[in-house]
């Protein structure tokens, strides 16, 4: 084993800093605030295109569609850095990481040519069209309808918690061709189709952050459906499986309880029982940065990732509680709006456990299929 | 021993269940942080209830009672240390002006209802000083309207007239701002509770209301048990207003809201990350009130002091 | 509302110390180490008979029966004292809060005289053959026989966790004599009758605590059934009823605590961070006390106590554990024997969460009863 | 980076499988605490297993690998300290000869081990020193056979021939106890909650598995998710020898199994509370290692110095 970076990786990370000193503005920390904020939104277009044109967005895309075939070390550093940093990408993150990687794997030709390299030159913003009203974490119960009329599907229902809705470009939006689990299909629909109501739903994590999105007769042409009819189910486990380590929480935690420990310090309040609950709070951090980092070093090695995928991403919730509870503790102003990165980290790190792949749901794959207790009756 | 309200207090309490119902919702097209009532202030001051703890037969217990009735409602207002302080405050007959409503400035950090407070109660470690707002530099107080927080925030720039009391009475106002502190919490603990319990039965997952799920059950039923336990250490040291048992109150108070406002949330989910669930309400007063009077490393150590310096 | 004792209350409180302080050897603190130990039972036998005398066994039994009538409160001072000093009286506290009680509501002229007084005396012993293998808490899962032949009952079957089965005279033992929930009754059983095997179950609790009690067709009359046929769950429902606050388990913690905080005092050792665990114990243990002393004054009000029972029961688990881990934390010698009282809080204090009511049962009824959550898909 | 086992490391790892095979369940007929075994420990010691963390292609790592799996058996030995102590005391070339087995004694309590270990660590906050037992004092050892704690347990007279360490090498010494105690908890977590999986897998309740109740299965996937993170940061203290990672690693032990300690007895109910199901082997071993080397208090006083002052 070895717990260092390597020479190349470390340059890899410097050069991800230079490039986000030289792009972010002076003022970043008023932008930053809210995760999807209609100001962080905007300046993602135009820092996605710079990092695009650093070669820093889709590094670890084929050559074919804009990258370079780096490896899973430097994506996932990649991704450490935009998140410390307050991810800069916006929702752009979601295209990087698994929406183009997916299209690559199942998309048409048409798809293909359609989506990818805009994503590649970070000129397109997706959202994620997966959570309805009765069914968060649970596909099964996925009740949005997409009825075929001849080439033409007609949908209709409604998705909620959908992050970017309101600036996002395409929806990529999973709805009910028939019934059962096998019955979900994958649709990429442009946001401006007729029938599409987007409505800003207010939230602690910041303002235009969650949407409801309205269904209404929105008909979209059947070559729009990624994959066959029913494949939603595989394509979508597929698309979770790239996303298995999740956004590096750990890493702007532990960059924020660092800052709550220089604020303290300075204020001359970092006592010894403020200490303890710092040290604890650190050690969850790096608990949670080594699993992260063996998904990565297994990925790295083409090993397959068992559920210890789910295991790391609970480690993270755990960690981002701490810190959480750390600084609204100890440093109570920052979420008075006194320490924008303060209260930004915050934001973020509140939807830890709730975010996709709930924390409830990891605990019950670490249950079955980690511990292999038996299985819940039904 | 008897552990049950008198007569004057169940009336007391009566009575403001029954002031309390025309705030118990709060507006459908409210989506912000601090919801408050001056209405709700105006009412309790006109009933003559910021003056109960000071009437024998009701006592500093039967305030408490209100605050923790009165924390339960989507609205907030400056009502615990009025409740609470203001009586202690009186009793000092101090070169100061006393007038409701307050606030504390604990260590320089902003303060709820700072802007509006006529009287300013500045803590510092066990130092307490108290400053009346009619002064010129009131105008200099500085509003926090991005703040998380659901009461109404403000910083106050350095205030030059501070009385800072003697050591004994800085410790009978500690206490009762510990009180006042911990009955609130109380309330908002068990409102917070309330509002998931609704929640939890109508919300369905995988076919059930996530409120038949054993691990929900379990972890909100424990919540329930810290919730009755931070009201009974308040009112216990609401009647013997002792320095050791407010601290104890207020120390059981900001650990058990550690964890009740995490588990609330986890199994809120993403409803109580929006505005429109009252949730929030709940959790981020609770949240102002994690770090009040010395948080819990601070009020841990007045425990020792004064709960463990005979051992 | 008044949370001070009356005069009348702490006077009670003081003669039960000096009648504890009279009646305890010197080297009580060795005798005490096991809450079920031959040597414990046997002083329990004298001490029991002693307490009797000095009319502190029954207080708060009817006049007739040997007591005074006197009033929970009192009940309640007592339990605490005794708990408090290691519980002194054994097993015999079953009989004085719910045996005796129990027999006196249901038990036939024969069995009352035959039962009681010896009770009241503090002569005799009783096991409650409540738990089986298969069934913990869940009483419906119950499987030892009683099968009627004329005027006896044949009972064949096994209990287990059987506290006090050692040395005990009689048991208090549930049998089915029919299928199903009301097919339960109960049988008062000398533990000599033949086809009765009593296992010692080698524990951490200490030795001879906990056995298990195999009946091989045990002959019982008719005449030693408690109440009716299938009468067992309403008179178990009514025995637990007069258990409801349990063994004022928050004494004995509080004190411990004490000790251990005065011991680490003397050693220099009780800094800052070990006075912020300590007060986080001492506010569970005072949480557990208040909620414990609401219930006595409902009962003393003749007010029905509802699932606010469980609550303080479950209050009682958390002080317990938190007492517990302090000490095993800060004074760990003390249960390498160094201190035996503390040991044997350690002891008494581990099985807080599982004995009779295991914490998940009381935390069933809080969810279902207190909270009216949506009840449990079956 | 690189996060797997190198070749040689995976044929230790191998190797002390292997060797653990024959002590992997306890006797039937055992009802005690301290489970010792004298063979395993010769087996060891035959084996050169003592040596690894001396071996530059498997170094400390793999060494604290194999503590943590030695240590998820239920017979217990001196392994960790000979592995991860032993090494780093002779390099520093004492005036005091450096004998395997070796025992702690933290603050004059009673050590694991002592009446049998031929070298003494006598540690006292930060003050590490060693002394020989091959002294006449040895003899007066004081064994506590009424010990809870699963390990062999003795008092230490004072002993008048300790020499005592200079602060660097104190520190490297302190490093190499807390990473071996990490390492060990990691081991005895990880054996508690195996235990425990196969306990409610089989234990019934209201007719099901109580494996099968959701609450008991996310506490317990809590618990395992803790104790791999306490490998992890053992692990790395181990590889870098680092005096912060050390501390940090045992205060993340000390942390975790105060949670799954309290978590596996309660999931395992009265079977737990016997002798006849060997959990009490692990979480009365992992009771004894609470305290040491500073405990919670202490280890994160530590990280505090290592990790928090230069910012």
């Amino acid at each position: 084993m070895d717990f260092n970076w390597t020479a190349q990786q470390q340059a890899f990370r410097e050069t991800i800093r230079t490039v986000l000193a030289k792009h972010l503005p002076e003022d970043w920390e008023h932008v930053a605030h809210g995760p999807a904020s209609k100001e962080q939104t905007a300046f993602a277009k135009q820092f996605c295109a710079a990092l695009a044109e650093e070669g820093l967005l889709v590094p670890h895309w084929p050559k074919a569609w804009g990258g370079r075939d780096a490896d899973p070390w430097e994506a996932f550093i990649l991704a450490e850095e935009m998140w410390m940093a307050g991810e800069p990408r916006g929702g752009q993150y979601m295209n990087v990481n698994w929406i183009g990687p997916t299209l690559m794997l199942y998309g048409t030709d048409e798809q293909k040519e359609k989506h990818i390299l805009p994503m590649a030159r970070g000129e397109t913003l997706w959202c994620q069209g997966f959570s309805e009203p009765e069914s968060g974490s649970d596909l099964a119960s996925l009740r949005t309808r997409a009825n075929k009329h001849g080439d033409v599907y007609k949908i209709n229902g409604q998705k909620i918690w959908t992050s970017y809705a309101g600036d996002a470009d395409t929806c990529f939006c999973l709805a009910r061709t028939s019934d059962g689990k096998n019955g979900i299909s994958i649709f990429l629909i442009p946001m401006d189709t007729p029938g599409i109501t987007v409505r800003d739903i207010p939230s602690i994590i910041g303002e235009g952050d969650i949407h409801e999105v309205f269904f209404d007769d929105v008909e979209v042409n059947q070559r729009w459906r990624l994959g066959e009819e029913g494949q939603a189910w595989e394509i979508v486990g597929r698309a979770l499986s790239m996303e298995r380590v999740g956004i590096p929480r750990f890493s702007l935690a532990s960059k924020t309880l660092k800052d709550a420990i220089r604020l303290l310090k300075q204020a001359n309040r970092f006592s010894a029982g403020v200490v303890e609950q710092a040290a604890k709070a650190h050690a969850a951090c790096e608990a949670a940065r080594w699993y992260s980092y063996q998904i990565i070093d297994q990925r790295a090695k083409n090993l397959t990732t068992g559920p210890e995928a789910s295991v790391g991403r609970f480690s993270t919730v755990i960690c981002e509680r701490l810190v959480s509870e750390f600084v609204v503790e100890h440093v109570p102003e920052a979420i008075s709006g006194v320490h924008p990165m303060l209260l930004a980290h915050h934001q973020r790190g509140i939807v830890a456990g709730i975010a996709s792949g709930a924390a409830e749901i990891q605990l019950n794959i670490i249950a079955t299929q980690f511990l292999e207790l038996p299985r819940e009756p039904r | 021993m008897d552990l049950t309200l008198n007569e004057d207090q169940l009336a007391v309490a009566g009575a403001i269940d029954k002031l309390a119902e025309q705030f118990a919702s709060s507006p459908v097209d409210f989506h912000g942080f601090a919801l408050v009532s001056e209405t709700l202030q105006q009412e309790l001051e006109e009933g003559g209830y910021f003056d109960i703890a000071a009437v024998p037969e009701m006592g500093p217990l039967s305030a408490a009672d209100a605050i923790y009735r009165l924390a339960q409602l989507p609205y907030t207002a400056e009502v615990a240390l009025s409740m609470l302080v203001g009586p202690v405050l009186d009793e000092l007959a101090l070169p100061v002006e006393i007038q409701r409503p307050f606030t504390v400035i604990d260590n320089q950090r902003p303060g709820r209802f700072a802007a509006t407070a006529k009287t300013l109660i500045f803590v510092d470690g066990e130092k307490v000083g108290v400053a009346s707002s009619d002064q010129p530099d009131q105008k200099l107080a500085e509003p926090l309207p991005d703040s998380l927080y659901a009461y109404p925030m403000a910083r106050i720039p350095e205030t030059p007239n501070i009385h800072w009391l003697n050591d004994s009475d800085a410790q009978r106002v500690q206490a009762a701002l510990r009180v006042a502190t911990a009955a609130e919490m109380a309330g908002l603990i068990q409102a917070a509770i309330t509002t998931t319990v609704e929640h939890v039965s109508v919300r369905k997952q995988f076919g059930h209301p996530i409120g038949t799920f054993q691990a929900l059950r379990h972890r909100l039923s424990e919540c329930a048990v810290l919730a009755g336990g931070v009201r009974w250490l308040a009112f216990k040291a609401a009647w013997s207003s002792d320095a050791g048992d407010a601290a104890l109150a207020l120390l059981h108070a900001q650990e058990s809201a550690t964890r009740v406002i995490y588990d609330v949330h986890q199994m809120s989910g993403a409803m109580g990350m929006t505005l429109e669930m009252d949730l929030h309400l709940w959790t981020y007063r609770l949240k102002a009130l994690m770090s009040e009077l010395g948080g819990r490393a601070g009020n841990a150590q007045a425990v020792g002091e004064a709960c463990f310096s005979s051992l």
